[in-house]
């Protein structure tokens, strides 16, 4: 048996290194490094892969567009913040009033940034100003002054509190609503009709790999500075981090109160079936298989 | 090489042979973007084995634009163009040309152009033959320079010694020496002559240069303009070699003189 | 007394064609790109791949309109064509010139002053193999993040070809053009504009037609950040989303845009130079 | 008799120049780099720029050492150069030997047949200004991730320079030496090899520098997906995590790799064809 | 139109002027890959106000090179070249040259290369202008057509043309007529004749073509090859016209042909 998986290179995306560990003895894992989810789900689409990583506002997105795929299992969770000058007059997030804050339109990130503004009563087309800034561009935007703020994930801005320009201002989860999920792992439905003890292996195979780093946490991380993050920022941006396997009911509400917040956004034009895209029968599976054993 | 002087039927020139090249009622239409333009009408003639002939006439006339057709360059748009008997569809080195302008292949040296057609020879006799007709154009230094090194006159040396070399049967010359100066011209045409006599090639020679004509033809046809006609056919009988400074020489200048022009107006 | 330029008809080597007419010249060009429709159609119609993969072209068309004519609110992206159509037509057009504007002066230089092509051709052959994106963290650091980072990184990508054939253009003109120029009484720098120049057009305009290209398809790096919109940022934004109808949307408009703005500057040329028109 | 080639010697315009000797001809090309890196020192000397936007030569230069000399393992990209480089040259060359392949042909066939130049001008022309970026989800359709994906992109890149090239070379062939061909007995399909390919080879050579060059640029965009290695992966990974130093590393290797591989490229050319050796 | 011919100081032809252009002790030496060649050597004369000055020579003799220094193209490697005592030191409408080679502007049509040169007059007079010296060399129907569309020969007239207009005092021509045949050469000689008694031009005229040299020039100066020297200086003392045909004429012809024969070994 072979499979293929996708994923990002970085820390909380890093259990599909992990598989070929905890596949059936003669299986083959290989993994497949990508920098965008979009590129992951069209190879999924394409059969190119089993399995890829992606973020759940990119699920709900691809979802609402009928594409058939299915989250099966959790990835990560929190892995967000907001991130400001180091010496600027921000100290709060209602200093941000009338600043410029880097965003990517369409991403968990968005909706983060829009959820913690409002939720300060700050309004997000009035009271500041939204720039479209790549992920990647948005540390080096900071420190040269282009933004005064960004909400993005791991590692940036650890990286940004290292190098010495950034000061993490809050993190963006709030119980209530979405909360701190973040991304999730996707498989073709017509897989699990056709081949589910294939998706079951590869969930099994996450689910360990991501209980045993997070039992070792110092491989983990070392591992994941092989990416080329240095181990001491890993380290500082460890506690924000949080790699994940299991979904229940909870999980699949958080993530319906993150739909909602995309429609209301203009970002999908309606809500997809949450009962087909997530299918917790394989996380159920594993639990019921006895998994984790105490 | 002689394998191929085999090819050369110089010993039929004595029988009375039929003519290697017959033109009739050949015409020419260039379409242009004003109208279709009659550049040669009805012009008629043939030439016989091994003779010279050199057609003499004035800038535009269409003496180019007829060699094309015996080359196969250009279909005629009326008449035919025969060669002993069958109709000229292509080019090829059974009637090598000498162009007016400078064909040359800028990426091969002097030796390598003289060269590019000789086929199914061995390397060495390659090499033998091109140094051999490289010495007869009096090119023998400049044989590794490239066409862009050399003067305009040695370039039309070169183009004579590459088609020279494949000895063909049909020469068609495109006033080869309209760029070379007086002495060289005359150098050339002594050569050309005495390879004539040599190889006994079918000449079709083309120049404005009347002294030229009479220097080299054994008959000449004298073209006019708008359109390109035949005005007069001239058969030179003086023997060879010829001195341009006698006076039987000189007549046959000044009737050409003449010839060219009476049709102007 | 006119001879015609008959490239194809006399050498024996190219074909001969009938020199189709009229109706059948304009009609020529599409050939492809409808056998390509079809097949594109044929795909979708009989889902040989299946349409979250491959949008139908119903789809794209749909994509398409509500891109162009949609209300804005009506959907993501709706309406947003003729805004973004213009910035970035903007943003192509300052990059391209600020492109000629180096690229040719200095093309010129290199072509005719050999110090100065020894100076510049190593460098610079260098650098044009250094992707695009390479660039931009240090665009973002010397020029700041917004309208100056995307016009560098338009203008440096369209820079190389015009740089390159205008070197290779002003090194073919004719020393003896500039002879006759001198003897007719044109002086040193005035050569540059009436003999340098016109000598050097076609492949000057070769080079601002293939940097012109060149700045089209690197619209979406320089729109990718710090500015709010654009086609090039519609379409990095929809490849964040996998919106591949979009993104084809987007193929499509750059496509026409890129070849309208390519008859133009051909047009443009032939209209105010003597020599694009007249040069091959 | 040789007349040497003075183009810059008498025509009054271009500046005349002692010719530089063998020790200057080899040392001017670095001056232009030289004081490039000059500034950059001292920029990161007296800290203008702060050096986590702009990383001092030190760090650079340490990083470079780590990627290419350090034991897998010691840090992030350790020692990876080698197998990146190898890989990464070997996908250019399928690339860039792809667009060869089918750029020369439909070069020569679009220079020579104009019904050919109909069909193919329009759509090639409005087709280049499309971002390489749109084509990355189309081709994983097409052809999957990994291997054929990257072969596309980097091919794709190359084949719009060669293609136009080759036809403006093709095109400007004089029918006269076709003529001379046939009279020296070159038969149809020899005419190509023996005539037209020699004679437009300034022209095709350029077109293949242009489009090695545009390879080494895109080998970012093809392995950005579905390949674990190569130097376009290391940037892309470099960019994703924002090692500023890793990407300035990447410009350089790159740069000189482009660099190296146009001089190879030429040189093999003029070893392998007189064309390439004597014209231009 | 009037204001120009005033620059042209024809009236002082009778007074013994000093020479226009001195060249004393004139040397040229190319550098080349083989190492120094001496191109011209010792090169010495002088050309009075308003003379018609031939320089016959073989090809390859330096002829060009000559015209170059003249022109200001080509600095001397020894001695001088004077033009009214001051060194030549650039090129200037004052010595306009028609090239051996073509060097119309391919971009521009007959018109506008013949105009090109022509500065300070109003549109409407520069037009009449250019269509008056269009009409002088006889292409009045071709006025609007670029050069390459018309032929070799034509292309001369207009480069003819385009410093005809600039009346310039000297005139440096290069075998301008060698690409015509022989009618329209000697249209165009005499057409010079007539502009030159006209408008009394300084000539340098170089050619390698005896007939032309009798039929033009005052003096002709015989140059030989390697290095190029002046072998010879006739002063032809015919009365204009001149006709080719009267034994003087063939004379001189004979003489010329000679003196460039004799030098070879
Ligand atoms: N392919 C063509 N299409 C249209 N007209 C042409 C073509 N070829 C030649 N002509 C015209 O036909 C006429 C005769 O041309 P041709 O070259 O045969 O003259 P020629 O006698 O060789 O002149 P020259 O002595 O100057 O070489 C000219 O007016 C020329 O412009
Ligand atoms: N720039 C140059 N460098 C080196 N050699 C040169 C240069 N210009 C001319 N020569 C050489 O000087 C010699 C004389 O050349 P020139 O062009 O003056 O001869 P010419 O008498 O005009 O010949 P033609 O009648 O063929 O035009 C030739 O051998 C030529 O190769
Ligand atoms: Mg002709
Ligand atoms: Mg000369």
């Amino acid at each position: 048996q072979e499979y293929k998986v996708g994923t990002w290179k970085t820390a909380q995306t890093i259990q599909p290194f992990y598989y070929q560990d905890y596949v059936p003895e003669g299986d083959q894992v290989d993994v497949f490094s990508f920098t965008n989810p979009a590129d992951q789900k069209t190879a999924l689409l394409a059969k190119s892969l089993d399995m890829c990583g992606a973020t759940l506002a990119h699920a709900i997105h691809s979802a609402s567009q009928g594409q058939p795929v299915v989250v099966v299992a959790a990835l990560c969770n929190k892995c967000s913040a907001l991130v400001v000058k180091k010496d600027g007059p921000i100290e709060k997030v209602e200093d941000l009033k009338g600043k410029r804050i880097g965003y990517v339109p369409g991403t968990m990130h968005e909706i983060l940034l829009r959820e913690t503004l409002t939720r300060r009563g700050l309004s997000p087309i009035k009271d500041v100003q939204l720039l479209r800034v790549d992920f990647f561009d948005m540390g080096t935007a900071l420190a040269g002054g282009g933004i005064d703020a960004f909400l993005s994930g791991e590692p940036f801005p650890a990286l940004a509190v290292d190098k010495g320009y950034g000061r993490i201002l809050a993190y963006p989860y709030y119980g209530d609503a979405v909360g701190s999920i973040n991304a999730g792992m996707l498989v073709r439905r017509e897989a699990i009709e056709k081949n589910p003890d294939l998706v079951f292996s590869l969930v099994k195979a996450h689910a360990k790999a991501t209980d045993y780093l997070n039992l070792h946490q110092d491989q983990w991380l070392k591992k994941a500075s092989t990416f080329g993050t240095p181990l001491h920022i890993l380290e500082k941006a460890a506690p924000n981090m949080e790699i994940a396997w299991d979904m229940d009911p909870d999980f699949v509400s958080r993530a319906k109160a993150l739909g909602e917040r995309m429609q209301a956004l203009g970002v999908i034009q309606k809500q997809p079936d949450y009962d087909a895209l997530f299918d917790l029968t394989f996380v159920n599976r594993l639990k019921d298989e006895g998994y984790p054993k105490p | 090489m002689t394998t191929q002087l085999k090819l050369i039927p110089g010993h039929k020139k004595e029988l009375q042979a039929p003519p290697v090249l017959q033109v009739s009622k050949l015409s020419k239409v260039f379409k242009t973007g004003d109208g279709p333009m009659t550049v040669l009408q009805d012009v008629h003639f043939q030439v016989a084995e091994g003779e010279f002939l050199c057609v003499l006439g004035p800038s535009g006339c269409g003496k180019t634009t007829l060699l094309n057709v015996l080359a196969g360059f250009e279909k005629p748009s009326a008449g035919k163009a025969l060669l002993e008997e069958t109709p000229i569809m292509e080019s090829g080195p059974d009637r090598c040309v000498v162009f007016q302008e400078d064909t040359l292949f800028p990426w091969l040296t002097v030796k390598e152009n003289i060269a590019f057609g000789v086929k199914g020879l061995s390397k060495k006799e390659k090499r033998e033959k091109t140094n051999h007709f490289l010495d007869l154009v009096g090119l023998t230094p400049f044989g590794d320079y490239l066409p862009r090194e050399i003067s305009g006159g040695m370039k039309k040396r070169v183009s004579l010694a590459r088609v020279l070399i494949l000895q063909p049967r049909i020469l068609l010359m495109d006033e080869p020496f309209g760029a070379l100066d007086a002495q060289t011209r005359e150098e050339m045409q002594d050569l050309l002559l005495s390879l004539w006599n040599q190889f006994h090639h079918t000449i079709v020679f083309i120049t404005h240069d009347i002294d030229e004509a009479v220097a080299l033809a054994d008959r000449i046809l004298v073209m006019q303009k708008d359109p390109g006609m035949i005005a007069k056919e001239i058969r030179v009988r003086l023997s060879r070699p010829r001195e341009r400074t006698e006076s039987s020489f000189q007549d046959y200048c000044k009737a050409l003189y003449q010839a060219l022009k009476k049709p102007q107006p | 007394m006119k001879a015609t330029q008959n490239l194809d008809a006399q050498d024996g080597f190219a074909m001969t064609f009938n020199k189709p007419n009229g109706w059948m010249n304009s009609f020529i060009p599409w050939i492809l790109p409808a056998l390509f429709f079809m097949g594109w159609f044929l795909v979708s119609r009989f889902e040989i791949i299946p349409a979250y993969l491959m949008p139908s072209p119903r789809q794209v068309g749909e994509a398409g309109v509500m891109y162009a004519f949609g209300t804005p609110g009506e959907g993501p992206y709706a309406g947003r064509f003729w805004v973004d159509a213009w910035v970035s037509c903007g943003r192509v057009l300052a990059g391209f010139s600020l492109a000629a504007l180096f690229g040719i002066p200095l093309g010129v230089l290199s072509g005719r002053v050999d110090a100065m092509q020894k100076t510049l051709s190593t460098s610079i052959n260098a650098l044009r193999a250094v992707p695009g994106i390479c660039w931009l963290p240090l665009a973002m650091v010397w020029f700041g993040i917004g309208y100056k980072t995307t016009l560098f990184l338009v203008a440096l990508a369209a820079f190389f070809p015009i740089y390159i054939n205008t070197a290779v253009g002003a090194r073919q003109v004719s020393p003896l053009l500039f002879q006759a120029g001198a003897m007719l009484g044109v002086r040193r720098m005035n050569a540059v504009f009436s003999i340098l120049l016109p000598g050097a057009m076609p492949s000057i305009l070769a080079g601002l037609r293939l940097g012109l290209g060149i700045s089209w398809a690197y619209l979406v790096l320089g729109e990718l950040t710090g500015v709010p919109n654009g086609l090039g940022a519609v379409i990095m934004d929809a490849r964040m989303l996998g919106r591949i109808d979009i993104i084809i949307v987007g193929i499509v408009l750059i496509a026409l845009l890129g070849r309208t703005s390519d008859l133009l500057l051909s047009g443009v040329f032939r209209l105010c130079f003597k020599s694009a028109r007249r040069l091959a």
